[in-house]
């Protein structure tokens, strides 16, 4: 029972941190109608800028304080990832609105290559550290409840609350404010938002702008757990049945999905696994997502489909 | 279609014309060697200091002189680990310069592939520590040498280790013991000497396999904290080490009892754990890190010093670049060996190296010669022992190095010997190899 | 002026069915095939062969598959890899659990299994498209992945989970040498593209293309969804699991499920994307340009750098392969979503008219 | 009017009701079609008669309602069923296929008609070219009787909208149909091109005997063409009956007047 809850939390815990990569899938989609394949090279490349400023920063300036050094390396990694998030949209989507679902995937993952490269040739390809002071080590819980107790992961605990935050203050941006709410209106319909005089483009440069700041809090937290290296960009493909589970339109979809798919895939690999050889996770992971499809084609929160002639 | 003519013929034309200029004008004998390197993708961390400490030590190799006057050259090709690349810069590289000496992939998987390669072209497959175990036997893998140390041997060493720790191979009863591995023809290696040595002493062993590239571990820690082994023994490549480090810590398994392969204790693996990673133990593959040795002063001085070295200074001496820098003295050794018999001074061919590397006798006198006294044991290969030396020790971290903490062990031959033989039986069966004989091995 | 129609008139239908109905076309397509036959092998050496050319068939060949799928039936996969996988590994066991199999059948046969696998997962294109296509398809390709790393039986047991076939043969021609190699493969090539050219001309292709232009419209006249779908991913996983079976037999010799792994899926994709979606010729430009690129640029990178004093790492030279790779997919997506196939065609049209551009 | 005999009825709709979400689009329609008569369906916009042709056709299920085609009774249609039972149809909004040619496209409407299987099409040489030649010369002859054989081998999308109108009836009647559904035929159109439309519709109605549903918005051109009107107005039947009739029913009057057309 103790190890059942321990998986069911971890599986929830490691669902918070998909869902924060899915996050950035499913603000660009809503806006623009783009599946950004790019979200995954975007963390690394975030993660990249903000694991080399700080090392940097400190060698610049010649000052010790790391705490200041990761503030200033924020600060420049946002501002990489804004330019970057402008560079996308000037060079790449601007020529490709309205395009099929399928070409802009495609046009992503070019742009995701591209990312990969240029991260990699400014920043090098070596393993990076990410030092933000994350606690490392396990606390017990419920010791009196369950013998051996219950094992929370301190980290992933903090991951998860900075990702519920994340998201709440998404939600407000949404709700409450001028731009939210033309973003909100892009996304419902293209043209009428043109015609009431919301200018697309701008539009989309802060969507990838917010984008970019989400895989750069998405690329803090992974890269503090798993170190900054190339690997980091194939967290996207761990996100990606998260949305489609959540439904791609949907921020509370993309949590709730997060979450199923983290408790699925934990529980398969601990339960099933064994019996199957082991390994299991990332395609079950799919499939669960998959099976869900079949069922429910616009996702769990996803706006229904409808056809016309 | 004329496109695609056009394509073909302007890379023709740049082959030629980057042939033209790397060869150099003077007249002395050359030898070439193929280099297949990986410094991007997921496991560019651990390939660039590999490959650094391999081509510093060509270099100084030069800088002494080269082997009896002839020089080493060589040309790099990026494999990203992948195997079909690896192939194709095979490909490309083997006729170079009058044919490449030697080839020494660093990856299980290319090693599979130029395995088949190989013997056509008569261009030996240097696999220092990693590659097939069973390709120790040289009869039936004529052109494969696993030199110094093969999985087999290295995971041996390990049980022998923990018997040890326990105070006998019968104390390991009932004990449980967890592989943790890269799911890969490199992580599966293992498996089949640990399930022999599970049999003839009855510990229980547990496969946990984790995908490429081994980012996502969380669900086979939590399996770990639920059957509680004894012992972990971790057989990673690249972040999934690192990560495996991390995932113990958070799940509080005591690193003081994992062990990693050699290929998992390494810098690039417990850096940016530190102190987290402090007591996890790894296998030495004979060398640890070696930031004193004599060979490590001497690249400093002769090659960085002047700004001739390859990579950063901080790198030179570390554990990956000593695997590399080990691996490429021993085909310059083979090449001095085969140059003793095939003429010195002279140029030798594929053929000829595998003479010099199946009869490779690196004394005490000729390590310490070398400046390589104290990294490593003497080496000693014959025509059907491709190995040379079953010799390994545990080295351990203790937040800022590496340090050594067990005597030797010696792979047990009476485990490993029956195991090799079967298993290139089968192989020769399998692909209709007549193994060579001891007369075969006198030509 | 030389490229000219003028005064070629068809006199049938049968004329003008023809897979190249313009004689100079035909004659070019016989030309340059047999110079495939007999030229090339006279002409090149053996790195070419296997370095380029034999990759370059084989990965043709699976570009193909790919093209028959997302380009004419507009069904999107990532998991082209997992297809080529399941024909390897289906043929490697045909060839060493049946006695006396002849390699080419159980090449064959591989295509067979990877088509109906092909078959079971394209399924979910008939509720879902698009991305959530995408999506069941690297499903498939994650599924296949671990079942040959973890499924013993695929690989006969090995240790490593790699496997190995010595030199096939083809009614007594041992296939050994890169010549052979190559032409073995050639031959196979040649052979797909003429019946995938068959099927594209006929009422097969046009179905396909059908569904992929307006799949509404496509049931209105009788063209059932299901049918034509799932043909599509039929015919395409045969290639597929074709090219796999060659590629593991003709051209590693000995192969991992690494080999098929979602990079090769990304790979075919962009193949078909900068080569031509829709277009039998742009999958030969495509797999052409994806296996020269690295090749040429590990070459001219360094030279070209040299020439400004600079030294030119191997791993700078892979970062702008991927950036090139990246930004031509982009750029292809952008300008010409037909890809090479369609700017050669351009070229080819001006050709026609000159020097008259009207 | 001419020498065509209408005959029986051929397709009964009995009290179709169809919605979407909570959206009725349908609400309890009955008429019938008889054989080689043309039939039109007209109404203001948001009426209901692309959903109607719809429904004949399978595109949409009716929640309720009972399509009697040539005496069977089908809950519902679907759209391969119709297709087999020799319905074919052109949509409001030109649904060709763009990426194929003028000749492509209308070779798909007799995909029903040819047998080959993969296997003899992939070899080509035999049945499957035998076949292939069979159904051009069908073909060829749907091309000049609508006049198109100067743009063959034209892709659809480059063609002006007219002559997409055109290629999209050719496709539809390459299947031969008994009944021809034509969903606003000449919307779009100036007055040469209709007058063009007007004449291959009551051709294809006289020479081949065809059956013609027909959605319309010109009154004129539906008056002087059509044997039988019904008008629907927000997914009710207001109307039904000849052209005559029609013109006289005070509800149809006020509901175009009501609606500004």
């Amino acid at each position: 029972m103790a190890f059942f809850l321990e998986t069911l939390l971890g599986g929830l815990m490691s669902g918070m941190l998909y869902s924060l990569v899915a996050l950035g899938f499913v603000l660009i989609f809503k806006a623009s109608g783009v599946f950004n394949f790019a979200q995954g090279a975007m963390v690394l490349f975030a993660a990249l800028a903000m694991a080399r400023f700080s090392e940097w920063i400190p060698d610049w300036l010649g000052m010790e304080n790391l705490f200041v050094a990761n503030l200033l390396a924020f600060a420049v990694a946002v501002v990489v990832m804004f330019v970057v998030a402008w560079l996308i949209e000037r060079l790449a989507l601007r020529y490709l609105v309205n395009q099929e679902g399928a070409t802009l995937l495609m046009a992503t993952l070019g742009i995701a290559y591209v990312l990969d490269g240029i991260g990699q040739t400014i920043f090098g390809s070596d393993i990076y550290k990410i030092d933000v002071g994350m606690p490392k080590d396990p606390v017990m819980m419920l010791e009196s409840v369950f013998e051996g107790g219950i094992l929370i992961n301190k980290e992933d605990f903090i991951a998860a609350l900075i990702a519920a935050l994340l998201v709440i203050s998404l939600s407000i941006f949404f709700q409450k404010t001028a731009t939210g709410r033309a973003l909100r209106a892009v996304a419902d319909d293209h043209q009428a938002a043109q015609s009431i005089g919301i200018p697309l483009d701008r539009i989309w440069v802060i969507v990838w702008c917010v984008a970019g700041i989400t895989a750069l809090v998405a690329g803090i937290i992974w890269g503090s757990k798993l170190g900054v290296q190339f690997s980091l960009s194939t967290i996207a493909l761990r996100a990606l049945p998260v949305v489609i589970l959540g439904g791609l339109t949907s921020v509370p979809g993309a949590i709730i999905g997060g979450l199923i798919i983290g408790v699925g895939e934990k529980l398969s690999e601990v339960y099933l696994g064994p019996y199957v050889g082991g390994g299991i996770e990332i395609w079950f992971a799919y499939m669960l997502a998959l099976v869900f499809l079949l069922f429910r084609p616009q996702g769990l929160f996803g706006e229904k489909i409808i056809d016309r002639v | 279609m004329k496109l695609r003519k056009l394509a073909a013929a302007a890379s023709l034309v740049a082959i030629g014309l980057s042939g033209a200029l790397t060869t150099p004008a003077f007249a002395a004998e050359e030898q070439f060697f193929p280099l297949l390197v990986y410094r991007t993708g997921a496991y560019a961390p651990n390939g660039v200091p590999w490959a650094n400490g391999f081509l510093d030590y060509l270099k100084l190799t030069n800088a002494r002189g080269g082997v009896n006057g002839v020089k080493m050259i060589w040309e790099e090709c990026e494999t990203g680990y992948a195997t079909d690349r690896g192939v194709e810069c095979y490909e490309r590289l083997k006729g170079k310069h009058g044919g490449g000496t030697a080839v020494q992939p660093l990856s299980t998987g290319i090693t599979f592939a130029l395995t088949e390669k190989a013997p056509v072209d008569k261009i030996p497959v240097i696999t220092a520590g990693y590659g097939r175990s069973e390709s120790q036997n040289g009869a039936v893998f004529g052109w494969n040498f696993p030199l110094v140390g093969t999985y087999w041997m290295g995971a041996d060493v390990l049980v022998q280790h923990i018997a040890k720790k326990e105070g006998g191979f019968d104390k390991l009863k009932g004990k449980k013991v967890a592989l943790v591995y890269h799911d890969s023809p490199y992580g599966k290696e293992p498996i089949a000497l640990l399930q022999e040595r599970a049999k003839m002493h009855g510990f229980d062993l547990s496969l946990l396999p984790v995908a490429h590239p081994g980012v996502e571990q969380k669900a086979t820690w939590l399996q770990i904290r639920q059957n509680k082994p004894d012992y972990v023994f971790l057989w990673g490549w690249g972040v999934m080490n690192s990560t495996a480090l991390k995932e113990a810590q958070a799940t509080g398994y005591p690193r003081e009892k994992m062990y990693g392969v050699w290929w998992a204790g390494a810098e690039p693996d417990v850096k940016d754990v530190g102190d987290g990673a402090k007591g996890y133990n790894a296998l030495a593959m004979q060398h640890g890190a070696e930031p004193d040795s004599k060979v490590v002063k001497e690249i400093l001085e002769k090659l960085h010093a002047k700004g001739q070295g390859t990579g950063p200074k901080e790198e030179v001496g570390q554990v990956l670049y000593m695997r590399g820098l080990i691996s490429s003295m021993l085909q310059v050794e083979a090449v001095r060996v085969a140059q003793g018999r095939y003429g010195k001074g002279k140029r030798i061919t594929g053929e000829q190296m595998r003479w010099g590397l199946e009869n490779l006798d690196l004394d005490q006198k000729a390590l310490d010669g070398m400046g390589l006294g104290g990294v490593m044991r003497p080496v000693k290969t014959s025509c059907l022992d491709h190995m040379g030396s079953a010799w390994a020790r545990i080295h351990t971290w203790d937040g800022k190095k590496w340090n050594f903490t067990s005597d030797w062990y010696q792979g047990d031959e009476k485990v490993l010997r029956p195991m090799v033989m079967l298993a290139s039986a089968k192989y020769a069966e399998e692909k209709k190899i007549k193994p060579r004989t001891p007369e075969d091995c006198k030509k | 002026m030389f490229y000219r129609e003028n005064g070629q008139f068809k006199t049938s239908y049968k004329a003008d069915q023809q897979a190249f109905a313009i004689p100079q076309d035909r004659w070019a397509i016989y030309a340059i095939v047999a110079f495939a036959f007999i030229g090339v092998p006279l002409l090149v050496d053996e790195y070419m062969f296997r370095a380029i050319l034999v990759p370059f068939l084989i990965l043709s060949l699976a570009a193909l598959g790919v093209n028959i799928l997302v380009g004419y039936c507009g069904q999107i996969t990532l998991g082209a890899g997992a297809s080529m996988a399941v024909g390897a590994y289906a043929a490697y066991n045909f060839l060493i659990r049946v006695d006396g199999m002849p390699a080419l059948a159980a090449i064959l046969l591989g295509g067979l299994v990877a088509a109906a696998a092909g078959i079971v997962f394209g399924a979910p294109s008939l509720r879902v498209r698009g991305l959530y296509l995408a999506v069941a398809t690297l499903a498939a390709q994650f599924f296949w992945d671990w079942a040959f790393l973890r499924i013993k039986w695929f690989t006969n047991n090995a240790s490593s989970g790699s496997v190995s076939v010595a030199d096939i043969s083809l009614f007594g021609w041992t296939i050994s040498t890169p010549t052979d190699k190559y032409l073995f493969s050639l031959g196979i090539l040649v052979v797909f593209a003429v019946m995938a050219k068959n099927l594209l001309r006929g009422n097969m292709g046009r179905q396909w293309m059908a569904i992929r232009d307006m799949d509404v419209a496509a049931t209105v006249i009788g063209i059932r969804p299901m049918y034509s779908k799932l043909t599509a991913f039929a015919v395409s996983s045969f290639y597929l699991g074709v090219a796999g079976a060659l590629w593991g037999f003709v051209n590693l010799g000995s192969w991992e499920p690494a080999a098929f792994s979602i990079d090769r899926s990304l790979q075919l994709l962009f193949m078909v994307i900068i080569g031509g979606m829709g277009a039998i010729s742009g999958s030969f430009f495509g797999a052409a340009f994806i296996v020269i690129l690295p090749i040429f640029l590990n070459q001219m990178l360094p030279l070209v750098g040299s020439l400004f004093g600079l030294e030119v790492s191997t791993a700078l030279v892979s970062h702008v392969e991927v950036i090139i790779f990246g930004s031509l997919i982009v750029f292809f997506l952008i300008v010409e979503p037909h890809g090479i196939a369609r700017l050669w065609a351009t070229g080819r049209e001006k050709l026609r008219l000159w020097p008259f551009p009207h | 009017m001419n020498g065509r005999k209408i005959g029986e009825v051929i397709l009964d709709l009995k009290n179709i009701s169809l919605s979407f979400g909570g959206v009725k689009a349908l609400t309890d329609i009955s008429f019938d079609v008889r054989e080689h008569e043309i039939r039109a369906i007209i109404g203001p916009n948001g009426a209901g008669k692309s959903s109607m042709l719809n429904v004949i056709n399978g595109v949409y299920r009716p929640q309720q309602g009972d399509i009697i085609l040539r005496g069977e009774h089908h809950a519902n249609m679907d759209s391969y069923g119709a297709a087999k039972a020799g319905l074919a149809r052109t949509f409001q909004n030109i649904a060709l296929f763009k990426g194929m040619s003028v000749l492509d496209n209308i070779m798909t409407g007799r995909n029903l008609k040819m047998k080959a299987n993969m296997l003899q099409q992939a070899i080509w040489f035999g049945a499957a070219q035998r076949e292939e030649l069979e159904h051009r010369a069908k073909v060829e002859e749907i091309i000049d009787f609508l006049e198109i054989q100067h743009i063959r081998k034209t892709p659809v999308g480059r063609l002006p909208y007219g002559l997409q109108k055109r290629v999209d009836l050719a496709r539809a009647l390459a299947m031969e149909p008994q009944i021809l559904l034509l969903d606003e035929p000449m919307a779009g159109m100036n007055v040469e091109e209709k007058q063009d439309m007007c004449r291959f519709i009551l051709d294809v109605n006289d020479q081949f005997g065809t059956t013609v549903v027909l959605i319309e918005h010109d009154m004129g051109v539906v008056m002087d063409i059509s044997d039988r009107v019904v008008v629907l107005d927000y997914g009710k039947k207001i109307g039904d009956g000849t052209p005559d009739e029609v013109r006289a029913n005070p509800d149809v009057i006020s509901a175009y007047l009501g609606a500004s057309h």
